[in-house]
């Protein structure tokens, strides 16, 4: 102990502490920056089954509309595959010449809700007939052959049943056509279960985002109030603000960053276990089925927005609970 | 450097902590604030920094009307003070070495001055060797003795101390108030709340007496016995 | 002030002390939790906005798999419709007499796997046939009917394309039989569809559940961390882990009760909005389509689960926490 | 009532806080522990409430050998002491009467006899008016008045009071000192931590001095002077 006379130097103290403080104050902030995201990350480390459990439940709240992300996208792809929309017959009258029907098809063929346009001759017709048994002898036996030209149209894919149907009310409308044959109802009922599953995507996915929002202002309030008695004393000796918000902020920001890492790795486990079935899939499809993956600027961009979102939760949260304190 | 003028504080459903108080310190001065358990010592330090306002009357502080400054402005107040509390207010999870350092930092020094000023100030209070615990591995008095070292480490131009030797022995006690008594030199002023009579006594200064909120004496150091 | 000697009774102090803690023990038991109850009730009170997002993150963990089931029931149910298996044409050697097509559809119809078996006569096939224009002419003026005897057999709802395969292979070895005509790529891509389906929701559950396991143990270790100091307290002037646990896990109760009628209220809201496009569902399949909502018995369960869920999360952390306490 | 028995304890990472000490309290006697600050004081108390554990030696209360104790009895034997803290440790979320009302809580007392004798406790220490306050509302002398309270309400076997005065005025303290000297007349023993040297001489009782962490002077009440 010396308790006595090494008082401090014999200039005024006003005068050296100010001196000091107002030499660097771009370096004394950067240091500050720096010291508060180093310690903030040093005090996630020191509580790691609490982070833990903290970012394994924000990391969570965020994989799940990545994950619906990705289903959505492949049910999407799997629904248009599936619903691709089935071919129409389109008769024409009896006695047209093939020229006409020939015409007709390369009109047809231009529209742009039509994909490709298969003329379908009577004997074509007529042969076809004949493949299936008990026709075969009946139809054999007949001298003239009474069917008609066909033109089977396949609708571009992605048309949804209204387009469907001004297609095929174009088609009926064309000279010389005597009938055309659609199976619409069979559309309707796919779209009405797209409809479904389209409100009841945009639901879940207004309560993750809701559910993802909540879980890091709630981090971060709890995380500020466990520490109101270390924030009390911070501002007693003097400290702004800005200064004692500082580490909670990055702590925002690491909460963030590290759930948003994790949220991809949970995705990419999830595409990854989706392999199997898609794959299986895509064989009932005879191959033809392109598998939608997460896109690679997501798996960037996700971890920097949830940070982002750690950083804003982290600045509301304690702006307000600051605002409590002296 | 400090005038109450008429000042009263009512806590929120309390009664009157300090009535009408009235009393000025000069620059540099040391004045020591006694009187029973909540006769208001407490509360007359903390309208000084802040950290209660009155209900009525006006406090000065270096020529500047505390009722003036806004929240924004408080931090920029206090890092002209350098305050002990009664209940310590260390940060639990850091060491005692960064406890001291904490308005160093807040005033933007650099880490190599830092280093010294904290040292030095440890020091001063016989605490060198535990510049690496943490508070909680001291006893209450090598607590209360961290706080002090925080209080004097920046140089403040005030210095207020809220019962700085209610844990410490009387030898220890005596060499605290000495150390205080020395920033005189650089033209600090020093405001001491204590119940330790005898303390106050051998330290022959000024000495503000309150009694329920009121100033029932003043007594001037050449009058001290 | 009285500060001196009005001591305690002149009895020994340990005498007297037993005298009480003796004598009631079920009664100041009782009265500990009847006050744990209340107190853990009136801190979550205390800080409403804490609690408020507790509850709001724990409800919204609950509701999810509740909303889920809500829809893989209401999909299923739809995809039963939607995938009811198409009915196989079974076609009669030609010039089978009209009792053996009776016979066989009889015997046909008692299996486990059909639903129901439409006999058509070859005049029925013919005027089907005539119907379609473009034929009529040409079969009209056919003198024989070269048509066979054709069942319409329609498989039971639920079959999966494995036993309509089965029932395919049953149906062509029977004696009689000419040829059977089914759609089973159709059917095989549906199942392919739902297998992923199944397995997405599968995983979205699994997810699920943990996230809702976790943000109970998470609130719960908050909760206790941010009272260190009071259970110190506590057990410093000598109370007992069960005494110090009980608020706890009361609390427990409480975020979990609250959070599970929070859940059922958030379900019942996704199955009210989703009654419009249902509706519209329903209409596209001719009104045939029940709709399926949660079962009574389930709105009380969940927060009976939920108050349960929350006191074990409760007891586990609280039994970790309190271990690291002196 | 009381038996140290070559009891050394050494805090992890730290110097050894109490080394070799050897001394017997006889039951209804009451005693003082002075020294330094640092010197072991909180550190020789807390070894009796099994806050901590004695690193060396054994001690017997009341016949019992405390290393015997497990985890699980330390509820029990806290229950038959009280402890006033240095730093109160009083519940900031409740009233004073609820803070003090604790351990007859935790006893199973029945709630009438509960809230006379928190009364009485209160009356005791001049705290009767402010029985609904917050602790916070409260000046640290009350607080600590607060938690001796607490600490006698439920008529402990053995009290152990840490420096129950450092936050009281001279006169207060006295009168807290006789409550506690009071206490004998019912056959408790009474353990007192302090550093407040005229007060110990006024009380004329047994001292123990510790220097760190040693033994140095066993005053009986009848030479201290
Ligand atoms: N938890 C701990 N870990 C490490 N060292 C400790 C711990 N608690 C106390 N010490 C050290 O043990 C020594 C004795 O501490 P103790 O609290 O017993 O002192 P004391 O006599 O009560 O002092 P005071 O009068 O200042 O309260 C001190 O040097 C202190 O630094
Ligand atoms: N935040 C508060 N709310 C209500 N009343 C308060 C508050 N703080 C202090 N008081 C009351 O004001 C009075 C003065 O308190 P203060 O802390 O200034 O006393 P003190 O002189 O410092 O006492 P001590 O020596 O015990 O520390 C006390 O009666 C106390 O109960
Ligand atoms: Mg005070
Ligand atoms: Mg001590």
């Amino acid at each position: 102990m010396n308790a006595s006379v090494e008082t401090p130097a014999g200039e005024a103290p006003e005068a050296e502490r100010s001196r000091h403080s107002r030499a660097r104050p771009v370096a004394s902030w950067r240091e500050h920056h720096g010291w508060s995201a180093a310690a903030s990350l040093r005090r996630l480390a020191a509580r790691p089954f609490g982070t833990l459990l903290t970012v394994a439940v924000m990391g969570l709240a965020l994989a799940l509309p990545l994950t619906f992300y990705l289903l959505l996208g492949n049910v999407q792809h799997l629904g248009d595959a599936l619903g691709r929309n089935p071919a129409i017959g389109v008769f024409l009258q009896p006695g047209q010449p093939g020229a006409t029907a020939q015409l007709l098809a390369k009109q047809i063929g231009e529209r742009p809700d039509v994909a490709t346009v298969t003329l379908k001759t009577p004997q074509q017709g007529m042969d076809e007939l004949s493949k299936m048994q008990g026709f075969s002898d009946a139809l054999r036996s007949l001298d003239d052959n009474p069917l008609p030209y066909v033109l089977v149209v396949q609708p571009k894919d992605g048309l949804d049943a209204t387009a469907v149907g001004h297609l095929t009310d174009d088609l009926r409308a064309l000279h010389g056509v005597d009938m055309v044959q659609d199976s619409g109802s069979w559309r309707q009922r796919l779209d009405a279960l797209l409809g479904v599953g389209d409100r009841a995507v945009l639901i879940l996915a207004g309560l993750l985002a809701l559910a993802a929002l909540l879980v890091v202002g709630n981090t971060v309030r709890v995380d500020i109030a466990s520490r109101a008695e270390e924030i009390g004393v911070l501002m007693l000796v003097g400290a702004s603000r800005a200064f004692v918000r500082r580490p909670y902020l990055y702590a925002g920001i690491w909460y963030g960053l590290f759930s948003g890492v994790l949220a991809v790795l949970l995705a990419l486990l999830v595409e990854w276990s989706l392999a199997g079935p898609v794959a299986q899939l895509s064989q009932a499809y005879g191959g033809t089925l392109r598998v939608g993956g997460l896109p690679p600027w997501l798996l960037l961009a996700v971890p920097l927005a949830a940070a982002a979102l750690g950083w804003l939760g982290a600045r509301l949260v304690s702006a307000w609970q600051l605002r409590k304190a002296a | 450097m400090i005038r109450f003028d008429q000042v009263s504080k009512r806590y929120e459903g309390g009664h009157e902590a300090l009535s009408q108080l009235s009393f000025e310190v000069a620059e540099g001065e040391m004045a020591f604030v006694t009187g029973h358990s909540g006769a208001g010592k407490s509360t007359l330090l903390k309208l000084l920094a802040l950290i209660e306002r009155p209900t009525h009357g006006h406090i000065v502080l270096d020529g500047q009307p505390l009722a003036k400054i806004r929240a924004a402005g408080i931090p920029k107040l206090r890092r002209r003070i350098g305050m002990v509390f009664q209940d310590h207010r260390l940060l639990l999870d850091r060491s005692v070495f960064a406890n001291v350092e904490l308005p160093l930092v807040i005033g933007g020094i650099a880490p190599q001055e830092r280093g010294r000023r904290v040292r030095a100030a440890l020091e001063k209070v016989g605490l060198l060797d535990y510049e690496r615990q943490l508070p909680v591995s001291l006893s209450t008095g090598e607590q209360q003795r961290v706080g002090i070292a925080r209080a004097i480490v920046a140089r403040p131009a005030l210095l207020i101390a809220d019962e700085p030797t209610g844990n410490l022995d009387p030898q220890l006690a005596v060499e605290i108030m000495e150390l205080f008594a020395g920033f005189r030199q650089v033209g600090t002023t020093v405001l001491v709340a204590s119940h330790d009579l005898p303390l106050i006594k051998r330290m022959r200064k000024r000495v503000v007496v309150l009694d329920h909120g009121r100033l029932v004496a003043d007594v001037a150091a050449e009058e001290v016995l």
